[in-house]
């Protein structure tokens, strides 16, 4: 065991130096060879593409994205691969941009041959490059986009997101808003795609609860003075609830205390706000912010797992290394490393050998049942067959002293919502 | 919904306040603009290098207005490095061709920072902690005091241009470049100080305006667009209309959000834009200053 | 270019547009495929070269036509069933008609900067428009359809393959840029040379400018719709972010780095730069802008007529 | 004629020799020689567009000429940019005046006065010796100097020059556009000038003032100097003067 530990912090600096001049896995595995790979002999390598806002404004939560892959594909080479074959990571950079990661998305399919694809930050740009992986029938497991109409209107056959959507944490944290927070409500929501219909997932719930949703603030993407824009909430109701993420959830959050807001009202909202990776940049200001999110870099139950010990432990190494700072990692750390893992149970289970087998990896993918363990540190998981959505275990949070405190876990049978969704 | 009296005098302030800023982060641009003609396209990225110098500064000494010092002086000299071997060359050619080398210096910038710094965003912690109560709102001292300290810095800059001998050379620069040479002001000196303090005050105003928000590499990418409309609207070069243009367009966006659904409040201050550029197209206080 | 003989031009346009049209057929997929999306941006940047280079107007608002385009052919693509192309393309050239009239109205008016400014400003009028109003525009994830088929009532019925999609955008590509090369040497053409040139003096001789200038934005946007069209053929979807002002940017660039006032220079300036983008992000996977941004900082000095200008004076010697 | 030679008294302060230069691909200077002495005032005729101006703005650093020497107190300038010219004591008035029309009248002359290694007396005596010369100027010294009537903005054009303390002033056609009164005053000035040991090169179509003022000619014609003579053997010939002006 300690000898495994050994070789993932040797490791790590071998594979991130890859990623940073290494042109695509299979090139600089010939130039640098891991320790591991003397192992596998002549097996050919499952190539597995990955593709991350590495620049641009959505760098932050690509990079420790990445990270979880990395992990993850390290950890399965160092344990003997996938039915005895290595794993081949391929990464491009989207630049957060659509069009950039369309072509790249194309490269990796028909340049590198990658047999199935982990990854995706951006909705717009998973969504821009649902075609390819119809076109080209490969798997695609979403690693972060969160945009409900992946696995509702716009589903596709191909894609696969591991994780927990909006209208999911919607019904998973209603009950305790409205239950122990306050009966009224006001939405603040990043006024776009994805802020609008998760404002609209979670005033259906809160409404549902016998909560009431008395209005609603709206705020452009990439604000970075939202003051005007909030300092027009005013009235009778019990409590705030964010929608927001990244630098806008930031601001967002430092200038709700700065006028008192937070003071004045409830303040809770999408967890995305106090994700790991920004509150660094909030400090004491987002104390008593209460959120939903699938994992927290926390040891409290239920999280006090060894699984998720050794997963906080070795993802914080990593991190490290790429952020002088020194940030916990975040819960896109968390789904592309389990994500990874998904696809590997997938394989397994039937067989695959190559992009010819992908029906076959859909079949066992759909309905696959994952369990809490070292493979999966966040908890158990059912990926649902009829709209390749999972349903997992939810977290209740609330800051304080900077830190996430778990204040209830939400079964995953209690965030259920009914499949919309129609494989064409 | 009825506007209530309150709701406006707040966003008096919060447009005063936000103009401040946008003023200060303008006045650089401008300058450089108008004396120069470079249309600054990195503005945004200096802008954001001085809050991580802020950030930098701060960690080390502790001290917020060594930090902004240190900001100042940092990119005043990364300006002047910028401006000598990438600007200088360009003398002379159609601005154009600055817009281009600026974007592709904001390129380079924006990622030096991404790979320098890495991507979690950092903090700086305000100075002054204490709010006083504005209406129904708790409203933080600190953004007052921003408000003062860009009043200050742009009042400062404006009598350095009024009463130095270099003031003088500078707008001497600006209106005959040729002429100014031939009156034997050392323009090449002139312009290299010129883009030096316009950086400067672009780091500056990063690290006053860090606090408000979070320090990452993209933090210059929400200004560059919303300054490159108050120094046209305020007139290419001219200082002091741009702080006016500044004030009078974060007002409007912010008496707008009270009406009109707040993404497109956005879209009034391009219509003013676009009404200056055809009613009065060197700016819509060109005459009242300069 | 004009000064050689017309038969050395003709035949090296032959050999290569024959380059091109055997290029599919014997590049890897994702090599051919990059090349019609270099066609296509080529396409929109030699449409605001048209401006830029032969008007002398800098557009920084090319981004609206070509989103216009794009989302015009979405519109059709989505609401027509059986989904169309010749509706695509026509609803396609009418948003970016539409688009063009109403900045061409305005922006004329004004020059040089303030030109560019203005024209910048509309299109990120159009981008908040088309970014918040979800409804319909699908907002930030924008819109996903289908590509139609290629058909020609009663001739031919043909699924759009990356091959034929190419041969199809070569020759529209092509196709524009003979057209636009006969708008530019005709008596019209060289109206708007003479406007680049002294516009006080061609007003003096009693052209009307303003209304020559409107026609000259008009077109262009068009091209520029057309090569947003094909776009979103290509690519199957359509997204704000092609709105957004940093696209026009991106245009500019491909024209100064080609060379403005030639046409083919944009085009080539698009490959230069796609394929370095594409070269270097091969080998610094996350780093690559800042040599990117060196290239360009480097090229913006020392190659001020761009890489045609550069390679000509270069051939001279 | 040998353009050039026929030295000039006293000691040489200004030597130009086989100037060349182009605006654009038009030939503008065909090797331009020239020699000024030391307080001498030296006329430049000819007809538009022969390149007078061009042979002012080369001398002052603000054209780059292609070929061709410049020396200046026996020392070679042709590379020195403009400002440092102008420190050496070229002081240079041009066509269109050029004054900083936002700038005060005061601010105008402080742009020639404040330079390095002038003591604060000597700034105030010599702004004080100008506001002498031109008393127009007192009245105006807080006006913008786009204010001031185009007669005021010569007096001011010539005194900003005068700031620097030149040996020689290049003045281009000074009186161009001013009322026939203005052209006297244009006249005294330039004999303060001279008064001052201040050369003189001045460029005008007036013919009667520039014979008047100077004591020798140069006749340009398609940037070159056709005849070089003093003023006196122009008087006695005036089919010359007409030959190159066209008159």
């Amino acid at each position: 065991m300690s000898d495994v530990e050994n070789v993932a912090e040797n490791a790590a600096p071998t594979r991130r130096r890859l990623l940073g001049w290494g042109a695509s896995g299979a090139v600089a595995t010939m130039l640098l060879p891991a320790p591991w790979r003397a192992a596998f002999g002549d097996a050919k390598p499952y190539k597995i593409g990955s593709l991350q806002p590495l620049t641009g404004v959505a760098a932050v939560g690509g990079k420790t994205a990445l990270v979880g892959i990395q992990m993850a594909i390290d950890r399965i080479n160092k344990l003997g691969g996938i039915n005895g074959r290595p794993v081949d990571l391929i990464v491009a950079d989207d630049q957060s941009k659509p069009d950039i990661g369309r072509r790249a998305v194309e490269k990796m399919v028909t340049e590198d041959n990658i047999d199935a694809h982990v990854g995706g930050f951006l909705s717009n740009i998973c969504l821009a490059c649902m075609p390819v992986w119809e076109d080209h029938q490969l798997a695609n497991m979403i690693g972060v986009c969160l945009d409900t109409t992946l696995t509702t209107t716009k589903c596709n056959r191909y894609t696969f997101r591991t994780f927990d959507f909006a209208p999911a944490q919607a019904v998973a944290f209603a009950p305790y808003l409205v239950g122990k927070l306050g009966k009224k409500w006001h939405i603040i929501y990043a006024d776009y795609a994805w802020g609008q219909s998760t404002r609209d997932a979670y005033t259906r719930e809160i409404e549902k609860q016998g909560g009431q949703v008395v209005g609603s603030t709206g705020i452009p993407l990439g604000t970075a003075d939202t003051t005007p824009f909030i300092s027009k909430i005013n009235g009778d109701f019990d409590g705030l609830f964010g929608i927001s993420f990244g630098t806008d959830g930031t601001s967002l959050a430092n200038q709700l205390y700065d006028l008192g807001l937070t003071k004045k009202y409830k303040w809770a909202g999408d967890g995305a706000i106090a994700e790991s990776t920004n509150l660094p940049a909030l400090g004491n200001k987002i104390e008593g912010f209460v959120g939903i999110n699938r994992y927290l870099p926390v040891l409290d139950p239920p999280l006090d797992t060894p699984a998720n010990r050794k997963f906080l432990d070795e993802a914080t190494a990593r991190l490290k290394k790429i952020d002088p700072s020194g940030p916990l990692p975040d819960r896109y750390t968390q789904s592309n490393y389990e994500a990874i893992n998904a696809l590997k149970l997938g394989i397994e289970k039937s067989g695959f050998q190559g992009r010819e087998d992908t029906p076959k990896l859909i079949a066992a993918l759909e309905g696959l049942e994952m369990k809490e363990g070292d493979d999966f540190p966040q908890g158990d998981k059912t990926l649902r067959k009829e709209d390749h959505q999972a349903f997992l275990r939810e977290l209740l949070f609330v800051i304080k002293n900077g830190k996430p405190h778990i204040l209830e876990a939400v079964p995953k049978d209690k965030t259920l919502v009914p499949p919309a969704c129609s494989f064409a | 919904m009825a506007i209530s009296l309150q709701q406006i005098l707040i966003q008096t302030v919060n447009g005063v306040v936000t103009g401040m800023i946008l003023a200060l982060v303008a006045s650089g641009l401008t300058l450089i603009f108008g004396i120069m003609d470079i249309v600054n396209f990195a503005h945004g990225e200096l802008f954001m290098l001085g809050a991580y110098v802020g950030v930098l500064t701060l960690a080390a000494a502790g001290s917020f207005w060594l930090a902004l010092l240190s900001a100042m002086v940092a990119i005043a000299l990364l300006g002047a490095l910028i401006y000598v071997t990438t600007l200088r060359p360009l003398l002379g050619r159609d601005p154009l061709t600055t817009i281009l080398a600026t974007f592709g210096l904001s390129l380079i910038l924006q990622n030096y920072a991404l790979w320098q710094f890495g991507p979690v965003a950092r903090k700086i912690a305000e100075p002054i902690s204490g709010h006083f109560t504005l209406f129904y709102l708790d409203y933080p001292w600190y953004r007052v005091v921003i408000a003062l300290i860009a009043g200050a810095m742009i009042f400062a800059l404006w009598m350095f241009l009024k009463f130095g001998t270099w003031g003088i050379w500078i707008r001497a620069t600006t209106q005959d470049r040729v002429m100014a040479q031939a009156m034997g002001i050392p323009v090449p000196l002139v312009l290299a100080t010129v883009f030096a303090i316009g950086s400067g005050m672009a780091g500056a105003s990063g690290v006053l305006f860090g606090p408000l928000t979070a320090v990452d590499h993209a933090m210059g990418l929400d200004w560059i667009l919303k300054v490159f409309i108050v120094v046209v609207v305020g007139g290419m070069g001219n200082l002091a209309g741009s702080i006016v243009a500044a004030i009078f367009i974060s007002l409007l966006e912010a008496y707008a959000s009270l009406w009109v659904s707040p993404a497109q409040a956005v879209i009034v201050s391009f219509v003013v834009l676009i009404l200056t550029l055809l009613f009065r197209p060197t700016g819509l206080f060109a005459t009242a200053t300069r | 270019m004009s000064r050689r003989p017309a038969s050395i031009y003709w035949i090296g346009f032959s050999i290569v547009v024959a380059a091109l049209i055997a290029a599919p057929l014997v590049l890897p997929t994702f090599w051919a495929r990059l090349l019609t999306e270099i066609l296509i941006w080529g396409l929109l940047a030699m449409s605001s070269d048209l401006l830029i280079g032969y008007t002398g107007m800098v557009s920084f608002g090319h981004s609206a036509f070509f989103g216009l385009g794009m989302y015009g052919a979405a519109a059709a693509l989505l609401t027509v069933s059986p989904p169309n192309l010749w509706l695509a393309l026509a609803y396609g050239l009418l948003g970016a008609a539409a688009a063009a009239g109403f900045v061409a109205y305005f922006s004329t008016r004004l020059r040089d900067i303030y030109f560019a400014i203005t024209t910048l400003i509309f299109s990120q009028i159009f981008y908040v428009i088309i970014f918040t109003w979800t409804a319909v525009t699908g907002g930030e994830n924008g819109l996903t359809f289908e590509r139609p088929l290629l058909a020609v009532p009663g001739l031919i019925r043909l699924h759009l393959t990356p091959t034929n999609l190419h041969w199809f955008v070569l020759a529209v590509v092509v196709g524009s840029y003979l057209l636009l090369r006969r708008i530019t040497q005709s008596p019209f053409g060289m109206v708007l040379q003479s406007i680049r040139e002294n516009e006080a003096r061609t007003r003096a001789i009693g052209y009307p400018v303003e209304r020559y200038k409107i026609v000259a934005v008009m077109l262009s946007g068009l091209f520029a719709g057309l090569a947003g069209v094909f776009y979103a053929l290509q690519n199957e979807f359509a997204a704000p972010d092609f709105v957004f002002f940093i696209v026009s940017g991106e245009t500019v660039i491909y024209n100064v780095v080609g060379g403005i006032g030639t046409l083919v220079g944009p085009i080539v300036g698009a490959a230069f730069f796609l394929l370095l983008r594409e070269g270097l992000s091969r080998f610094f996977t996350e780093f690559y802008l800042i040599p990117v941004g060196v290239i360009f900082v480097a090229m913006v000095i020392f190659m001020p007529q761009g890489l045609l200008g550069f390679m000509r004076r270069w051939l001279n010697q | 004629m040998n353009p050039g030679s026929g030295a000039a008294p006293g000691a040489v302060l200004l030597e130009v020799d086989g100037l060349h230069s182009f605006y654009g691909k038009s030939h503008i200077l065909h090797g331009v020689s020239l020699v000024i002495g030391r307080g001498e005032v030296v006329g430049l005729l000819g007809r538009n567009g022969v390149g007078k101006s061009t042979t002012l703005k080369a001398i002052m650093g603000l054209v780059q000429p292609s070929e061709g020497q410049i020396a200046f107190e026996a020392q070679p300038i042709i590379g020195l940019p403009a400002h440092r010219r102008a420190r050496l004591g070229i002081g240079y008035v041009p066509e269109e005046r050029r004054i900083f029309r936002f700038l005060t009248v005061t601010e105008n002359l402080r742009t020639g006065l404040d330079r390095h290694g002038v003591s604060k007396q000597r700034k105030k005596a010599l702004l004080e010796k100008i506001y002498e010369f031109f008393p127009v100027l007192v009245e105006r010294r807080n006006q913008a100097g786009g204010t001031l009537s185009g007669g005021e903005q010569q007096m001011l054009a010539i005194a900003r020059a005068m700031m620097l303390e030149p040996k020689i002033i290049l003045l281009d056609e000074p009186t161009e556009g001013l009322m026939p009164r203005m052209v006297g005053q244009i006249r005294e000035i330039i004999s303060v000038l001279q008064a001052e040991n201040v050369a003189v090169l001045l460029v005008e179509q007036n013919v009667p003032l520039t014979l008047e003022a100077a004591s020798r000619i140069y006749l340009l014609e398609k940037g070159m100097v056709r005849h070089h003579a003093t003023v006196a053997e122009l008087r006695a010939d005036h089919s010359i003067i007409q030959q190159y002006m066209g008159v």
